[in-house]
């Protein structure tokens, strides 16, 4: 429970709603409380942990510096497995990414109010994740300095690029979400911004959060304008979530290979994006929620509505795994057949059931209330989930290419340290700009929170008044 | 140089009281200034709608017919290459772009509509000279009158304090 | 007094602006510098190991390119002559001047002359001379006018897209194959009409396939 | 090709002359570093980790990107001659007529060059043992040309010497009294008449000394069987494309040199319908001709002999013949299904009479060979029969004999020739403990091996193509061997130069020799000479044939006198590897790559076992075996290999190198540690022990089977006649086609498209190894060809069908397949890779950034992607590039372009001479050197198109042709002969 001290306590009252708010609060002690990881000194663990994460980053320029001067060939890839850990590693970011969006947009869309508590998290990961995504397809390429030749501009070559091809459309679809995503986390920034300004102590903080709140006011004009803007931003973004992961499936599904070319890919790919992009909101959400002594904004009723919708993705993602099969069976084709069954007898069948057990089985939890409120196995949950959708795109990567159409073609896939230190180093970018976060931006949204507390607070009143003009006599009936 | 006073109000509800006893006064030219939207603000302020979702829309669709026009102009008209034995003009092959163009051109629209809109960035504004206006962003809840004169700097100084205004101050931009 | 001093949001939004601004500006200059001489390293005279003058040989004395170049006419390279060809002449005239001394020293130690290339495509580009001089792109089309310059410079950026501009409409740069190498030939009537005539008596047809010169 | 031209001739032993082929790169060539601080052109380790050039380049690239220099090109010499050579036109290749000697026979060979520097090697269509075509060896000699790791130096005793001190030794020693006695010459046994000419010298000088041969391959046995069948030793030339019934003795004809181009062009020709000819093999191990056979018995090597026993005695009950019959009586036991076998096989060859062909390999015992030639004169048909070329015969006994001369000490000088002895003795003779007696050891080698280790002279050797020379085919055909191009090391010495310090003949360079000898020939005038070197061939030394009558009962006491075939225990038999030979092409790291036409193993040997033999003693592919028999013992790797002879081990000889260049070395096993005198090819009673470890081969196809999909397709001749016409409907491109042609604004002018004929494709893989050659392919290396990124852009599928014990195999060359509508271009995100209005998938490396999307798109996967920078820095490798194509950096996909570089050549040629490509003007490099042409490649619009056809033949189909691709390549459908008795 958080140590900061309701102004009103946690009643019995049943017209009070407890869940998603636990305790009423002064504005200024909501402030007080979401700034403090801000303004005050950062604790041990958190040293501790940004001391592991900066290692792994060593490791990552390390890794990402043998890939530019030794080149891609120091990665276990192969022909014809010429796409492995470059690319499940970049579906893993950009799919993790998908629930920041998701949350943030979809959910202001459809005016769920328990978003506020988590949102800004989710909206921050999803920007690291993406930025982390973005690493790979430049260095996955052979010649990344001629990463340029993508850009549709007039060269003296007369040359532009190939608009037929799903990595044209990746790369702007992934531009678009890394630019629109920003824009739209900084846009719900601003009033936190302010807020951090007005609250500091020390100047130089007031002014570097300041320069950062462009001079926020929260004049009525402000306001109006930006709950406009945010708005519409929200409404773009939500397609915009759903379309960038359909094309990220178009890489595959475009693609002629057997397992690669199926139509049941871009909603299974979206529904798989925002199942793991909620298992790592949960992954991260948890643990910052009890250091950070959160609980009050963010409760038990958070932590089921998450695992409500951790369960519905798992079984839409469930169902993607038995179409995929079944029309791999259904349509007839051997090839595709064969594609199949390799997946689940072939040699990288052990990866292929561990995905199902994570992915299907362990959401299956959930179905249980009492496990839906605790921390502890929705945690683990979570993990599980993450290792499961990284391994579920190893799978679909690796498993259809290196069986394909001629078997004298057919070869193995094994990574290199070279590899394991891209993918490792990129959880530790992941995790150091999470932990800046924390550090440094307020992680839910203050202003947000109190409008929730402003609006509960208006309908109870309200409540009372209609319960208590009920009572009075002469009242109701 | 414009001259305003505040008056720092506790809850929204009274806020919002005061803003509409003030109209009634006769003040017009009146701002909110609060830690998080208010409902009902605007109607009073009388602030007229919004034209951002205009400008989304244009600049969404300005940004689709671009991208559009540019992977016709490029596949087919200036380099006509066969790629593939796709046809020239591969309209289904070119919707992803067009799709995430419109997205992007909108969202970057109205992020600096939103910004234009507001009239920032402006980190000088004279309220912050005011100390006291820092609660504007935590939990204060600040009526801005502009006033032209003394007297109406009078009127407007009581009138805000009528209406249950925990301070009132006075805000000269030509005095800083 | 607040946070900042008066003019912040001027230096604020400028300073904005600018960020926004110097990368798409930064393009706009490298895409202007590539096209420029300085990109493509035209017209700049190049020093060679030997005071050859091409205004002397080919200006003054009337050598035709065909002379020294005529790699050109058989193969891919144009080719830079033997020593043998400048001693040709040069054993008996000017055969102690002191400036042809690189020369007689690479002619009897039998050592070539290292001269500096000015015309220089990368690896990946194969251009062949003798398919453009057999349908008539005349040598100055391309390398200028070769008999007024005293150190070789080039004048064309050699670009890819300069060598398309001409693939895929050569009419007007097209003269008739005895005039190929006349440094001073001008279109009688009309440079199109004559391109015309040209093409159809020479089978012009020039390629846009990459494989024409990628290979 | 134009014109073939006189070549000047060059001097070999060099004086104060310049080098004659001085051109752009020859500066270069000085700035060489040595191969101390280079890898090799692509051999093995390219770099893994952050090396200092990495970082170098990480440095430049700083300092790059800081200036405006980004944009510019470095500044660039360029070097004309100071005299140019009248034939030369810079930019415009030559093409001389030469040959290659390989296993004392010569190839006749044209190889084109490019300003002095040999480029590319072609068969030679006037040359009978080459007829246009050329081999794996021929194709990577230029390899062995450019070797960083040549020797360089002379060496004394280990210690660097030099030419002059080594030639006043000769001589020295040539100023003999005793005769010759201590003289003795150890040599690869030849055809050319100049050597044959320069060793007579030396006996007429010295009539004691003694030129000992020394061959590892022809261990003399097929002399042996012509000299109990007729008296005196012939050698046989049979004609295979008039055979219609053809019985191999483990003879694999199709692959083994010298004869092997010659024998695979007229074996397919017999191919064809309506008369089709039938194979039969009996065979130990799968060779190229058993995968090609219809066919094919396994019987373990001992047994083989008396599988022939039983054939001849049922050849000789069916055709009457008594003596013959009685071979039965005796002998070895057979099964049941040996039996129908051999019943078959008896009665084919009987019916096809003087159409029927025995041919035997040369590991079975003489008497098979003289069985093989009474089984011939029985039938009645003819084999050419003819002198034998090689001076001296192949002796097996001669080593061994020498050795006990060294080891008695009366033997003070010993002048090597021969190909590197030390290492290919049998184990049981001790020849380098033996050559430690000798005072002057002296050994002209390319290599510093095992034998320049123990000998005391060690001289570094030119190349066969920087030396005058000669040489004859098998039928006598005499060969100028030009050199194409001067010595490149200071210190080498002609293996002739060193003989001629001993047959007095210093005086003159051996081009004088060389005239000399032939002069006679020339008819005196030497107006001859110019044409023999332009035609590559001398008219009229053709050997003639040599009427002999067999001596049957001699025939047949040699056949009873046969030992027993051993019926239990494993047996090893040696065999020549496909690539490497006897180990003499051990150094060249494009053989070393090549991938063995059966195994698809490159990098290595292994120690072949059946599946059958691998599951009752627990092996498994990469299990490491200890194999002992006698004295002797040698540990390998095992690979299962289906259609070896049960109980059976078959090692490939060839590796195991302990000393050779960093290439040879630490590759395989050596398999001659188990190899006996007595014992040369076939080893019973040997005893095999599991060791620890696991060995990781680099396979280039590790998937054996065709999972029932339709790709590389067979059937039989009958089948196929009954349903010619519906039989591949499916598989051959549909009218209709979703997608309409795109339009081009001008009709293409041509439409280039290919055929592979499966039913002539033996998998021999010299079209590997041609197109490797043509397209500046580089070698990447073990390490990286296990981790699948060998980078050939044509490779041979072979898949083994039915029987994993008899499996059928076949074998499927597959390149880019140029499909009409690509799916590796829609997915290219930047054009790199699009079709030109000619229908060519035109692949530009310079836009390539390395998505390797197209690879994954490439239902064919024929794309090879540079994952590192595999080009080689070496000014040595640089010398090998075809200037006509694009070297591919690091990052960029490559894959097979039709030749392009030759397509255009033949264009800008006919465009200048304004007429348009005549059929013939282009031919790829695979459709060249193809010895059975089985690759045909040309232009489908084009009136009488050979490729256009074949594209109408009702055997061809489209690979995949249910994607909707479209290839302009497409294969045509094998056909099989099989026996009715057998059915």
């Amino acid at each position: 429970m958080s140590d900061v001290a309701p102004k009103a306590p946690v009643t019995e009252d049943p017209l009070v709603e407890a869940t998603l708010l636990e305790g009423r609060y002064s504005n200024d002690q909501i402030g007080q409380s979401l700034l403090r990881p801000v303004l005050g000194p950062p604790g041990w663990g958190w040293w501790a942990l940004v001391g592991v994460c900066s290692a792994l980053v060593v490791l990552l320029v390390v890794a990402i510096c043998v890939t530019l001067f030794v080149g891609v060939g120091t990665w276990g890839n192969n022909i014809p497995v010429a796409w492995a850990f470059g690319i499940i590693n970049f579906v893993w970011w950009i799919g993790i990414g998908h629930a920041g969006t998701l949350i943030s947009a979809i959910l202001l869309l459809f005016g769920e109010k328990w978003r506020s508590s988590v949102n800004r998290m989710a909206e921050a990961m999803t920007l690291f994740a993406v930025a982390c995504a973005g690493l790979f397809p430049l260095l996955h390429l052979g010649r990344p300095w001629k990463f340029y030749y993508l850009v549709p501009y007039p060269s003296s070559l007369r040359m532009w690029p190939q608009f037929r091809s799903p990595l044209t459309w990746d790369i702007v679809a992934i531009l678009t979400y890394l630019t629109v995503s920003t824009l739209f986390w900084y846009m719900g920034l601003l009033p936190d911004l302010a807020t951090a300004r007005d609250t500091a102590k020390e100047t130089w903080k007031r002014r570097a959060w300041g320069l950062l709140s462009l001079g926020w006011r929260g004049s009525a004009r402000h306001w109006r304008n930006w709950r406009t803007g945010y708005l519409l931003m929200a409404g773009l973004a939500t397609p915009l979530v759903v379309s960038v992961h359909t094309i990220v499936s178009f890489d595959f599904a475009v693609a002629q290979l057997p397992g690669w070319h199926t139509t049941i890919f871009p909603p299974y790919f979206v529904a798989g994006a925002i199942f793991s992009g909620l298992a790592m909101v949960m992954t991260l959400l948890l643990p910052a929620r009890r250091v950070l002594r959160l609980h009050h904004v963010i409760t038990e009723a958070h932590l089921d509505v998450l695992a409500r919708l951790l369960l519905v993705a798992g079984l839409f993602v469930a169902y993607g795994y038995i179409q995929e099969h079944f029309f791999g069976w259904y349509g007839g084709d051997p090839y595709e057949m064969h594609a199949m069954s390799i997946l689940r007898t072939g040699p990288y069948a052990p990866a292929f059931w561990t995905v199902f057990t994570c992915n299907v089985l362990v959401p299956q939890l959930f179905w249980s209330r009492r496990l839906r409120t605790s921390p502890a196995v929705l945690w683990g949950a979570a993990l599980l989930v993450n290792v499961g959708m990284w391994l579920e795109r190893f799978v679909i990567v690796v498993s259809p290419l290196s069986e394909d159409f001629l078997p004298s073609s057919w070869r193995h896939y094994a990574p290199t340290w070279v590899d394991l230190s891209l993918l490792s180093g990129t959880v530790g970018l992941f995790g150091l700009g999470f932990l800046l976060f924390l550090k440094l931006l307020p992680p839910v949204p203050i202003s947000e929170v109190k409008q929730l507390q402003d609006e509960l607070e208006s309908s109870e009143r309200f409540a009372r008044e209609v319960v208590a003009e009920a009572r009075a006599p002469g009242g109701g009936a | 140089m414009s001259r305003w006073l505040l008056g720092e109000f506790r809850t929204s509800q009274q806020l919002l009281e005061a803003a509409r006893g003030l109209r009634a006064r006769g003040f017009t030219r009146m701002d909110a200034l609060t830690p998080f939207p208010v409902e009902g603000i605007d109607e009073v302020l009388s602030l007229p709608p919004s034209r951002l979702p205009l400008l989304g829309l244009v600049a969404g669709v300005g940004g689709a017919g671009g991208a559009y026009l540019v992977q016709w102009f490029t596949q087919a008209v200036d380099w006509p290459l066969d790629v593939g034995g796709r046809p020239l003009h591969s309209g289904p092959a070119f919707i992803p772009i067009v799709f995430e163009s419109a997205v992007l051109s909108a969202a970057g629209a109205l992020f600096l509509g939103v910004l234009v809109a507001c009239g920032l960035p402006r980190v000088t504004h004279p309220f912050f000279d005011l100390e006291d206006f820092r609660s504007a962003s935590i939990d204060g809840f600040w009526l801005a009158v502009t006033v032209v004169d003394d007297a109406g700097r009078d009127a407007a100084d009581a009138a805000l304090r009528a209406l249950g205004a925990a301070q009132v101050s006075l805000v000269d931009e030509a005095r800083r | 007094m607040g946070l900042f001093p008066p003019g912040t949001d001027e230096v604020l939004r400028g300073g904005l602006a600018l960020l926004a601004g110097v990368p798409v500006l930064g393009v706009v200059v490298l895409m202007l510098l590539a096209r420029s001489p300085l990109g493509t390293a035209t017209f700049e005279p190049v020093e060679q190991p030997v005071q050859f003058d091409h205004r002397h040989h080919s200006g003054d004395e009337g050598i035709g390119c065909r002379y020294c170049h005529e790699g050109a006419w058989e193969g891919a390279y144009a080719g830079v002559p033997p020593t043998s060809r400048c001693m040709g002449c040069h054993a008996q005239v000017w055969n102690e001047s002191p400036r042809l001394a690189p020369v007689r020293e690479s002619y009897f130690q039998d050592r070539p002359i290292p001269w500096n290339r000015v015309h220089r495509l990368p690896h990946f580009v194969f251009f062949n001379h003798a398919i453009h001089v057999h349908k008539g792109v005349g040598c100055v089309s391309c390398h200028g006018r070769v008999d007024q310059m005293a150190l070789v410079e080039k004048v064309a950026p050699l670009t890819m897209g300069w060598c398309l501009e001409c693939h895929r409409d050569p009419t007007p740069h097209l003269r008739p194959p005895e005039r190929v190498a006349d440094m001073t030939w001008r279109p009688p009537v009309d440079a199109l009409e004559t391109g015309r005539r040209v093409r159809q008596a020479l089978h012009v047809a020039p390629r846009t396939e990459c494989n024409t010169c990628h290979r | 090709m134009p014109p073939l031209k006189e070549r000047f001739p060059l001097p070999v032993l060099r004086s104060a002359s310049p080098p004659a082929w001085r051109s752009l790169e020859s500066r270069r060539r000085q700035e060489a570093p040595g191969p101390e601080e280079e890898f090799p052109p692509g051999a093995s380790r390219p770099p893994e980790g952050l090396s200092r050039r990495a970082l170098l380049e990480l440095a430049a690239f700083g300092a790059a990107a800081s200036t405006a220099g980004c944009f510019r090109q470095p500044p660039e010499k360029v070097m004309p001659y100071s005299r140019q050579p009248p034939e030369v036109t810079p930019g415009v290749p030559l093409h001389y007529a030469t040959g290659l000697t390989l296993e004392g026979h010569v190839r006749g060979l044209v190889v084109r060059s490019h300003e002095g520097r040999p480029t590319k090697v072609e068969g030679n269509v006037a040359h009978p043992e080459s007829l246009g075509a050329a081999g794996l060896q021929e194709q990577a000699s230029l390899v062995g040309l450019y070797d960083p790791h040549r020797a360089k130096l002379v060496r004394h005793r280990g210690q660097p010497s030099s030419r002059e001190a080594l030639f006043a030794r000769l001589l020295q020693l040539a100023a003999r009294k005793d005769a010759g006695e201590g003289l003795r010459l150890l040599v690869d046994p030849t055809g050319s008449p100049l050597w044959a000419h320069t060793w007579g010298r030396i006996l007429e000088r010295f009539p004691r000394a003694k030129v000992v041969p020394f061959c590892a391959a022809d261990t003399g046995a097929s002399l042996e069987g012509a000299r109990i069948a007729y008296g005196r030793p012939l050698t046989t030339l049979p004609r295979f494309d008039t055979a219609r019934a053809v019985l191999s003795l483990d003879d694999d004809f199709l692959s083994t040199l010298p004869g092997s181009l010659r024998a695979a062009r007229e074996f397919s020709a017999s191919r064809a319908l309506p008369d089709m000819s039938r194979l039969w093999v009996v065979e130990s191990h799968l060779s190229v001709t058993g995968a090609f056979g219809d066919h094919r018995l396994r019987a373990r090597p001992t047994r083989v002999p008396h599988v022939a026993r039983h054939i001849g005695a049922e050849v000789g009950r069916r055709l009457k013949r008594s003596d013959l019959a009685t071979l039965a009586d005796g002998a070895m036991s057979t099964t049941e299904s040996e039996r129908r076998w051999i019943a078959a096989v008896a009665a084919d060859l009987v019916a096809r009479k003087d159409q029927a062909l025995v041919v035997v390999g040369a590991r079975q015992p003489a008497a098979v060979h003289a069985l093989a030639h009474l089984l011939n004169d029985a039938l009645g048909g003819h084999v050419a029969k003819v002198a034998p070329t090689l001076t001296p015969a192949p002796d097996p006994g001669a080593l061994p004999a020498l050795v006990e001369e060294l080891r008695g000490g009366g033997v003070d000088t010993l002048l090597i020739t021969a190909w590197n002895p030390v290492y290919r003795a049998p184990a049981d003779v001790p020849l380098a403990l033996a050559m430690g007696r000798v005072e002057d050891s002296v050994y002209c080698t390319l290599h510093e091996d095992e034998t320049s280790i123990a000998c005391t002279w060690s001289v570094p050797s030119t190349h066969a193509y920087e030396h005058w020379e000669d040489g004859r085919a098998s039928d006598g055909t005499a060969t100028i061997l030009q050199p194409l191009i001067a010595p490149w090391l200071e210190e080498v010495v002609a293996p002739l130069e060193v003989a001629a310090a001993f047959s007095g003949a210093l005086a003159e360079t051996s081009y004088q020799r060389l005239r000399a000898l032939w002069r006679e020939h020339d008819g005196g005038g030497g107006r001859a000479w110019e044409g023999w070197l332009a035609e590559g061939v001398i008219p009229g030394t053709r050997l003639p044939e040599v009427a002999a009558r067999v001596d049957a009962p001699a025939v047949l006491a040699a056949v009873r006198a046969l030992p027993p075939a051993s019926d239990s225990g494993l047996e090893v038999q040696f065999i020549l590897d496909a690539r490497v030979q006897d180990g003499r092409f051990g150094a060249n790291p494009w053989l070393q790559e090549l991938p063995d036409p059966i195994t698809k193993l490159t990098w290595d040997n292994a120690a072949l076992v059946s599946p059958a033999t691998a599951a009752r003693l627990g092996l498994a592919r990469g299990a490491r075996v200890r194999l002992a028999a006698r004295d002797g013992a040698v540990e390998a790797p095992v690979l299962v290999l289906p259609g070896q002879a049960d109980d059976t081990v078959t090692l490939p000889l060839g590796y195991g190198r302990a000393s050779g260049g960093p290439v040879a070395e630490d590759v395989g096993f050596d398999a001659n540690e188990l190899r006996f005198q007595d014992a040369p090819w076939v080893l019973p009673g040997v005893s095999l022990t599991l060791l620890e470890g696991h060995h990781d081969f680099a396979l280039t196809q590790e998937h054996w089977r065709m999972e029932e999909r339709p790709l590389a397709l067979q059937t039989s001749r009958e089948t196929f006649e009954a349903h010619a016409r519906t039989l591949l409907e499916g598989l051959q491109a549909p009218r209709e086609h979703l997608y309409p042609p795109v339009p081009h604004p001008v009709t293409p002018p041509h439409r280039w498209g290919m055929a592979i004929d499966l039913n002539r494709c033996t998998g021999c893989s010299a079209c590997v190894a041609a197109c490797q050659a043509e397209n500046s392919i580089p070698s990447v290396g073990k390490e990286q060809v296990r981790k699948g990124r060998e980078m050939h852009w044509l490779r041979i599928d072979r898949y083994f069908l039915g029987d994993e014990d008899d499996p059928g195999v076949i074998t499927q060359p597959v390149m880019c397949v140029h499909c009409e509508y690509a799916p590796c271009e829609y997915v290219c995100p930047v054009a790199a890779t699009v079709h030109s209005d000619e229908g060519l998938n035109q692949m530009v490396y310079n836009r390539c950034i390395g998505t390797r999307y197209c690879s994954n798109n490439c239902p064919y996967k024929v794309r090879r992607f540079n994952y590192l920078d595999y080009t080689g820095k070496n000014p040595l490798a640089r010398m090998l590039r075809n200037p006509d194509v694009s070297v591919r950096s690091r990052g960029v996909m490559e894959k097979c372009t039709y030749c392009v570089q030759r397509i255009e050549a033949a264009r800008i040629r006919a465009r200048v001479e304004l007429r348009e490509i005549r059929p013939g003007d282009v031919d790829t490099a695979c459709a060249q050197t193809c010895p059975t042409r089985a690759i045909t490649f040309g232009d489908l619009d084009a009136r009488d198109s050979a490729v256009a056809r074949l594209h109408g033949d009702p055997r061809h189909y489209a690979l995949l042709n249910h994607l909707g691709t479209r290839p302009r390549t497409v294969h045509l459908l094998r056909l099989k002969n099989p026996s009715e008795a057998l059915s």
